[in-house]
């Protein structure tokens, strides 16, 4: 849409969407009186291509694309119905200042939205629409993050005081923007695939003897997560390092840290960690650490396909040849394995040999 | 041209006789005459005359009559009285239709003129048919040929017996019986005329309008279009004219129906006269894309030589009128007619027929579609407009539930709303109609909507497909489960 | 030690109800070395044998309800007919020595005063012996072995229990020597509850509500938490997420002990599944084996239910699936729903439809808070 | 009873003699002897003499001879003397089996015993043959009688040629050339005794016990067992005798060899001589469960007349000798055999062969399973005894890891072990042999083990067993979806 917001920047970010909403509505309005169909221009984002030679720009957070939305075509029109319905809400959401779910959303309207993800869509159509990111939307995901450490925090009015008893998992908060006081003796973070390990790490009391922040996303990390693993780098200037399952979503999870994910690239600027190291699982690991045979299962036909075609991510070339050496050797193994893999002669291997090794030694990409 | 019965041969002579007329291009009367005497003579008198041009002797020159299917009820015998304007007597001949060669044509003493100016010709002929059946095909010809609505000439049908004083019959058809048009209107805007009337006659099924189903012409929706065979050699140019009307006929009144129920009867006309259709014009009737139109045609079939149109989507008491009307646009006049090699041939003008029934209709539709804005809207857009009360709804409830009375002002007066009194319903009803006439607008010009791709750049699948894969974004692995559960 | 052990050995023979309990980890170690003892006794006795394991039956057919007419509270217990692991059996051999296998597992975990998850015993048990123990399923039936054989809880067996419960409200929770926590003061995300089952046990509580609001699902647990509707009715919030955890069901059944006169209502979808969830908080279930039915809790369910739907707009229903009609089904033929619940559920299926907690949305994002609180100042519950 | 070949003939002449000796119960002798003369007579003189009871002429009344089979080489006649402990003389007679009718039977004049007590008899013939195949065949026969062991009998072979002085050959059959068995020692010990010589010798493929394979007598497996039918009328009662032998045969000795390689040889007498076996039997071998014993049959062959077992599972060297030997117990003298009522007729026979091969089997086996502890367990046993590693490690290491030493303590005096220095080795390979002997002596007695084991605890009284299949557990009850949430 035309039209572009001249707000000032010290107005509240709710405030300066709600006048980008209410411009969005006021140029839909002008067209139809103009009778002219609204036509509406969203951006396409990547965060990578398979483009063989590195001459891209997906790093640049350039959209890549745009997209075209007119009255003339019926999928276009469910759409900007759908997102019409979606600005609603978020403009109520705004006002009242309340908080919602993508689910929330969906259920409002089921039978207009059929699937979640056409909501999802939507948001991320708005998101773009709005230059703004999705929590700005005051649209949450139920946070699944955990986090336990030598961290204490703010979030609103609660504290999260995980430095009392740095073993015990806190949920990582909703509303990431409203964190503040931030207080960390930590001297690095472990971000850990699946909350199973974060629980193996808190029995064995690892932060007691590791001045560290655990943080788990439990399996495909959420925005919250994301969005706090990145406060905290930004904040404690500390390093990050990923320790993931030695398979192919194992390796997915770490570049959704790294790299974000194609579902919000148009944010991916906010939500990628570039600085995160990959501790592991690294293919090779099943060798050094005396990996029992029988817990390598093979690939399946999609975990192969899925590896070929993260291959072609043209960000591992261009940015971390190391770890794509290591994907095609897992590729090449033909084998996988679980974190749970490198504890079977000892409970606390993780705690005591795998982690330490790995850190100090300088065992990590 | 070829008769098997006196019937078709008598009607040949009045279209005959209305062309003359037409072609004069002054007000004219076309007379038809049945006179029998049942006491004395079984058999009926029948004179055709008219005040058009004088005619030409090539016309009956060619004319057969086939023998063999005819009763032996007619001696041949035709009697012609004819003058042009420019002739200063009036030729009398008999022609002997039965005959053949040089001695079929008798020319006869002429009578003087006497320095009158005046033209016409008189055909008269005597037989033993049924007076009541041939007045009543007489009657549908006249009365279709009404459709044409050629103004300038007036018909009279006068039948009697002669032995019985009050036997006599007469109906006189003239053109635009409701509406006076201009003498100069153009031959479409008169066919559109006639096809109103006979809309509004139910079909001819009344005499006069109908005036329960239609308390105003404009009741009924009429599109014209007029194509033009481009190819214009000798300024013989082939001209198609197609009418579409669109009415209601009331369920209520039993007088109010149509002969052919749902159907649409496609009345077709060449040449200024009622015709049967070619195959062409009823395959190009099949290739129109109706849909773009919201129509849905199921299936064409033929009876009784006519052209019915079924459709599938259309609501009970709504009913389509079709009249296409083929012709040169030079028309030749009579002597030279069959001469002139402008006229097609009839392969080709069959061809042509074809693009030219196909443009025509489209034409019309498309006529149609102006001039009633919102209705024929294609089903796609039909569609699409399917989503306007819930956009409009959504957009309403956007400014309703801001909480900026200022914007909510300015949104008012955008919609062209005075007060602030307005209520939802009025604001949604205020949008959508502007949605609406929008998604309408963007159907008027199918092909103008092609433009906007939607895509400035080329689409990139496998990004696409990526992003699907990517949507559930809490992915947990298989594995993942039974831990997390516990 | 002694006199544990001798303690130990009559553990099951007193209860007519089969169920496993909290045991501290000194005694669950006990109760292994009084297996391992009468293991060795009988295989050494003047006629050896092989002793076989009696586990309880978790199988529908051992299943009894309990209707009690005094607390109302209902519930789903394992009565104490026995299923057999016998080495000797044919085909029943591998089950037997894997039940051992787990046991050893399990005590070395308890010695080494650690928690395992389900899955890193799959590992360990993977890696040692393969050909027993070739998928995790196998692993976690034989823990519900053990659990049916030394009657105790898989938590304290030294399996790791995460919970997905969250608790919010009107509530104080305190840990022995450490500062209380107080749950009205947690924002949306609420406060985790932990799985640490003794722990949970520990806590002292404290609380001013008047009710207790179970709620099925995490976003309306959040929304209620961040418009603070505990403050509008004093009450406490809790959701498992989905179908209950054990350490919600626990720590849901310790407040409702400790506060026996808040009354529990729970807010489900309208849908079987829902139902399914609030039976489940209510009455414990079968295949939870001995650790169920221990925290069945007296609740009452406040919505959705078949007259609140009027005023649902029409779009937010859907059609039921065949899981629904399936879980639909089972319910009906459910020995221990009372009556009241049967009819919703054949509302249910004879509108062929559902709806979700979230439709009330349609009138706000308030007005759930004021549907609940119109319910329960009417006493709209059954 | 009819022959087709002087060779057939002798073996039974043989045989009949053999019983005579085994019925007197005392010490005989039976001596075979083939004379030739070569270079004066083509013919071979047989002389089949015994010192048992005498013989009656009944036996010899029901032999025939066809001669259609046979070639011109026999003139039919045997002569024979006979004599029982009570006859004076001496009897004399000449039989042609050529004949038939009184005239066959000749009695010649008797020879006066002069008071002596002796019985015996001697049956000679004189016919073309092959000296050589008739010694091979004789040999085998009385080898295949030693395996009865019969400990009263002699036998002496002698061949000569009496132009040639040093082609005497002579060789003595007597049972029980390693054992001494008293004579009161019954049948079956016999039997069992004679398989182990037939067992050491590689089924008489050695002349005497191979010392490279069996350095001890006891290094082949016995079992043995006897079935008696149970219709026991006029005191005659079918009695079988099994012994089933495993033996291993070295293969590094290239003279250590059987027959048949790996199969079984089933051996079978019936009344104390060599005999197929019956199609009952037959069947009866398919139908033991010899599953039970750890043993997998898979076909049984036919091969040269004899019935061959094949084995699945057995270890290569390893080779099971099985002889069966059914017999009247009271077993009717010459006299009198063919008319006792009590002999049960031939189809009744069989099927009581059938179940009580089955029997014998069975027992012998049990009675092997008994002996060799351990060995010869059923497949079921088998499988279960491969968890006996596993769980004597998990027990042992629950005690090694216990930190309790009370309770390490215990579990030491328990297991019977002393120190406490014992290493996790020592109690494994404790509780593993414990574990092991508990299913091998479950497994002694299949009947037995149905027995309910003791539980682990002491349970209530009114406990509902219930016997489960794995895997059928783990039902879902509609309340239960969420089993996987814990
Ligand atoms: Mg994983
Ligand atoms: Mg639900």
């Amino acid at each position: 849409m035309e039209g572009k917001s001249m707000i000032s920047e010290s107005q509240p970010e709710s405030a300066i969407l709600l006048t980008k909403i209410k411009e969005f509505t006021r140029g839909l309005l002008v067209n139809l009186s103009n009778k002219h169909s609204p036509i509406i221009l969203i951006d396409r984002f990547r965060n990578h291509c398979t483009l063989p030679d590195s001459i891209c720009f997906c790093s640049s957070n350039l959209p890549c694309d745009k997209e075209v939305l007119t009255l003339c075509k019926e999928t276009h029109v469910h759409r900007l119905d759908v997102m019409l319905r979606v600005l609603l809400i978020v403009q109520k959401l705004l006002q009242e200042n309340k908080h919602s779910s993508k689910r929330d959303i969906y259920y409002m309207h089921p039978s207009v939205f059929l699937d979640q993800s056409v909501v999802d869509h939507a948001i991320n159509d708005i998101c773009v629409l709005m230059q703004c990111s999705r929590h700005n939307l005051n649209v949450v995901s139920a946070g699944n993050g955990l986090v336990m450490g030598w961290i204490r925090f703010v979030e609103g009015k609660k504290i999260f005081d995980c430095i009392s008893s740095p073993n015990t998992a806190h949920p990582i908060p909703v509303y990431v923007e409203e964190i503040k006081d931030i207080v960390s003796v930590a001297q690095y973070i472990l971000v850990v695939e699946k909350e199973s390990v974060f629980h193996r790490l808190a029995n064995d009391q690892f932060c007691n003897s590791n001045h560290c922040i655990v943080i788990s996303g439990r399996g495909y990390p959420d925005i919250p997560t994301r969005r706090f693993l990145r406060l905290l780098v930004e904040n404690l200037h500390i390093p990050a390092y990923c320790l993931v399952d030695c398979d192919p979503y194992g390796f997915d999870i770490l570049t959704t840290y790294k790299f974000g994910s194609m579902q919000m690239a148009y944010d991916t600027k906010h939500l990628r960690v570039p600085e995160i190291y990959w501790l592991g699982a690294f293919p090779s690991d099943s060798e050094k650490y005396f990996v029992p045979k029988q817990c390598l299962l093979p690939l399946t036909a999609e975990d192969k396909r899925k590896i070929e075609a993260m291959l072609l991510r043209c960000y591992l070339q261009r940015e971390v040849p190391q770890w794509r050496l290591e994907l095609k050797m897992m590729l090449e193994k033909g084998v996988k394995f679980e974190i749970e893999a490198l504890s079977v002669h000892a409970l606390s291997f993780l705690t005591e040999s795998y982690i330490p090794s790995k850190l100090h030694g300088q065992v990590n990409i | 041209m070829e008769f098997s019965s006196v019937q078709k041969l008598c009607l040949h002579l009045i279209s005959s006789a209305y062309q003359r007329c037409r072609l004069s291009e002054q007000i004219c009367r076309l007379s038809v005459g049945l006179t029998c005497s049942s006491s004395s003579d079984p058999s009926l008198k029948i004179s055709i005359s008219d005040t058009g041009l004088g005619s030409s002797l090539v016309e009956f020159q060619e004319m057969r009559f086939s023998f063999a299917n005819v009763a032996d009820n007619w001696d041949g015998m035709l009697s012609i009285k004819t003058t042009s304007i420019s002739d200063s007597e009036i030729h009398n001949y008999q022609i002997n239709l039965k005959e053949s060669g040089s001695s079929r044509i008798t020319k006869l003493p002429s009578d003087a003129k006497n320095g009158a100016k005046f033209s016409g010709s008189e055909v008269c002929l005597s037989t033993i048919v049924n007076p009541d059946l041939l007045l009543a095909e007489i009657h549908n010809l006249l009365e279709k040929m009404l459709i044409l609505n050629i103004p300038n000439v007036a018909i009279q049908l006068v039948a009697e017996d002669s032995d019985v004083p009050e036997s006599r019959y007469e109906e006189v058809f003239l053109a635009n019986t409701c509406e006076q048009l201009p003498i100069s209107t153009s031959s479409l805007e008169h066919l559109k005329s006639g096809l109103e009337d006979y809309v509004l006659k139910h079909g001819n099924n009344l005499s006069d309008h109908c005036t329960s189903c239609f308390t105003r012409r404009e009741e009924v929706k009429v599109g014209s279009g007029v194509a033009c065979s481009s190819e214009n050699r000798l300024h013989t140019e082939l001209v198609m004219e197609a009418v579409l009307a669109i009415s209601n006929i009331s369920t209520q009144n039993t007088t109010c129906f149509r002969e052919y129920g749902d159907k649409t009867e496609v009345l077709y006309f060449k040449d200024f006269s009622p015709s049967t259709m070619s195959p062409s014009s009823m395959k190009a009737l099949k290739s129109i894309d109706w849909k773009r139109y919201g129509l849905h045609l199921g299936r064409i079939v033929e009876q009784d030589g006519i052209a019915l149109l079924e459709w599938e989507n259309l609501p009970t008491d709504t009913h389509i009128d079709i009249v296409l009307h083929s012709y040169l646009k030079q028309y030749p006049t009579s002597e030279t007619a069959k001469h002139i090699t402008g006229i097609p041939a009839p392969r080709k003008r069959s061809q042509i027929d074809r693009s030219l029934v196909k443009r025509a209709i489209k034409f019309s539709l498309d006529d149609l579609k102006a001039k009633h804005f919102g209705d024929f809207l294609s089903s796609r857009a039909l569609q699409i407009r399917n989503y306007a009360p819930d956009l409009a709804q959504t957009i309403a409830g956007l400014i309703f539930s801001s909480s900026d009375l200022n914007f909510q002002r300015e949104c008012f007066s955008l919609l062209g709303l005075q007060s602030q009194d307005v209520g939802t319903e009025i604001m949604e009803n205020s949008i959508m109609e502007k949605i609406v006439s929008v998604i309408e607008m963007n159907d008027k010009d199918p092909d103008k909507s092609k433009e906007i791709a939607p895509f400035l750049f080329e689409e990139d699948d496998h990004i696409q497909e990526e992003l699907e894969v990517e949507f559930q974004e809490n992915y947990l692995s298989p594995l993942d489960l039974d831990i997390n559960m516990f | 030690m002694e006199d544990l052990r001798t303690s130990t050995l009559k553990f099951f023979t007193d209860q007519h109800l089969c169920y496993a309990d909290i045991v501290p980890p000194a005694q669950v170690r006990a109760r292994i070395e009084v297996s391992v003892l009468s293991f060795l006794k009988i295989l050494n006795a003047s006629n050896p044998a092989i002793s076989d394991l009696p586990l309880i039956q978790r199988k529908l057919s051992n299943s009894r309800v309990n209707h009690s007419l005094l607390t109302e509270l209902s519930y789903v217990f394992l009565s104490n007919s026995v299923s057999i692991r016998s080495l000797m059996r044919p085909n029943a051999g591998k089950a037997f020595v894997r039940v051992w296998k787990v046991m050893e597992m399990c005590y070395q975990i308890l010695l080494q005063e650690k928690r395992v998850t389900q899955r890193e015993l799959f590992y360990k048990l993977l890696c040692d012996s393969p050909h027993l123990f070739p998928s995790q399923k196998d692993v976690n039936r034989t823990i519900q072995d053990l659990v049916a054989l030394l009657r105790c809880s898989r938590y304290s067996l030294g399996i790791m229990a995460s919970s997905r419960g969250l608790i919010a409200g009107r509530l104080i929770m305190q840990e022995p020597g450490k500062e209380a926590v107080d749950c009205s003061v947690c924002g949306s995300s609420g406060h985790t509850i932990s799985g640490d089952l003794s722990l949970l046990d520990k806590l002292i509580l404290n609380t001013d509500a008047r009710y207790i609001v179970v709620v099925e699902k995490h976003a309306i647990f959040q929304r209620l938490a961040e418009d603070r509707f505990f403050n509008q009715i004093p009450s406490i919030l809790i959701t498992a997420k989905g179908y209950p955890d054990m350490a919600t069901r626990f720590l849901l059944h310790r407040i409702s002990r400790a506060f026996p006169d808040l009354p529990i209502l729970a807010l489900v979808d309208w849908n079987p599944a829902g139902l399914a969830i609030l039976c489940t908080f209510k009455f414990g279930s079968v295949g939870m084996g001995l650790e169920s039915y221990r925290y069945a809790c007296n609740v009452k369910w406040l919505g959705l239910r078949g007259h609140d739907l009027p005023m649902l707009p029409d779009q937010s229903f859907v059609p039921l699936k065949t899981k629904d009609l399936q879980i639909a089904q089972s319910l009906m033929s459910s020995k221990i729903l009372q009556e009241n619940y049967k009819e919703e559920v054949t509302l249910m299926v004879q509108s062929g439809r559902r709806a979700e907690i979230e439709a009330l949305y349609f009138h706000g994002y308030d007005y759930l808070g004021k549907y609940i609180a119109k319910k329960i100042v009417q006493s709209d519950y059954i």
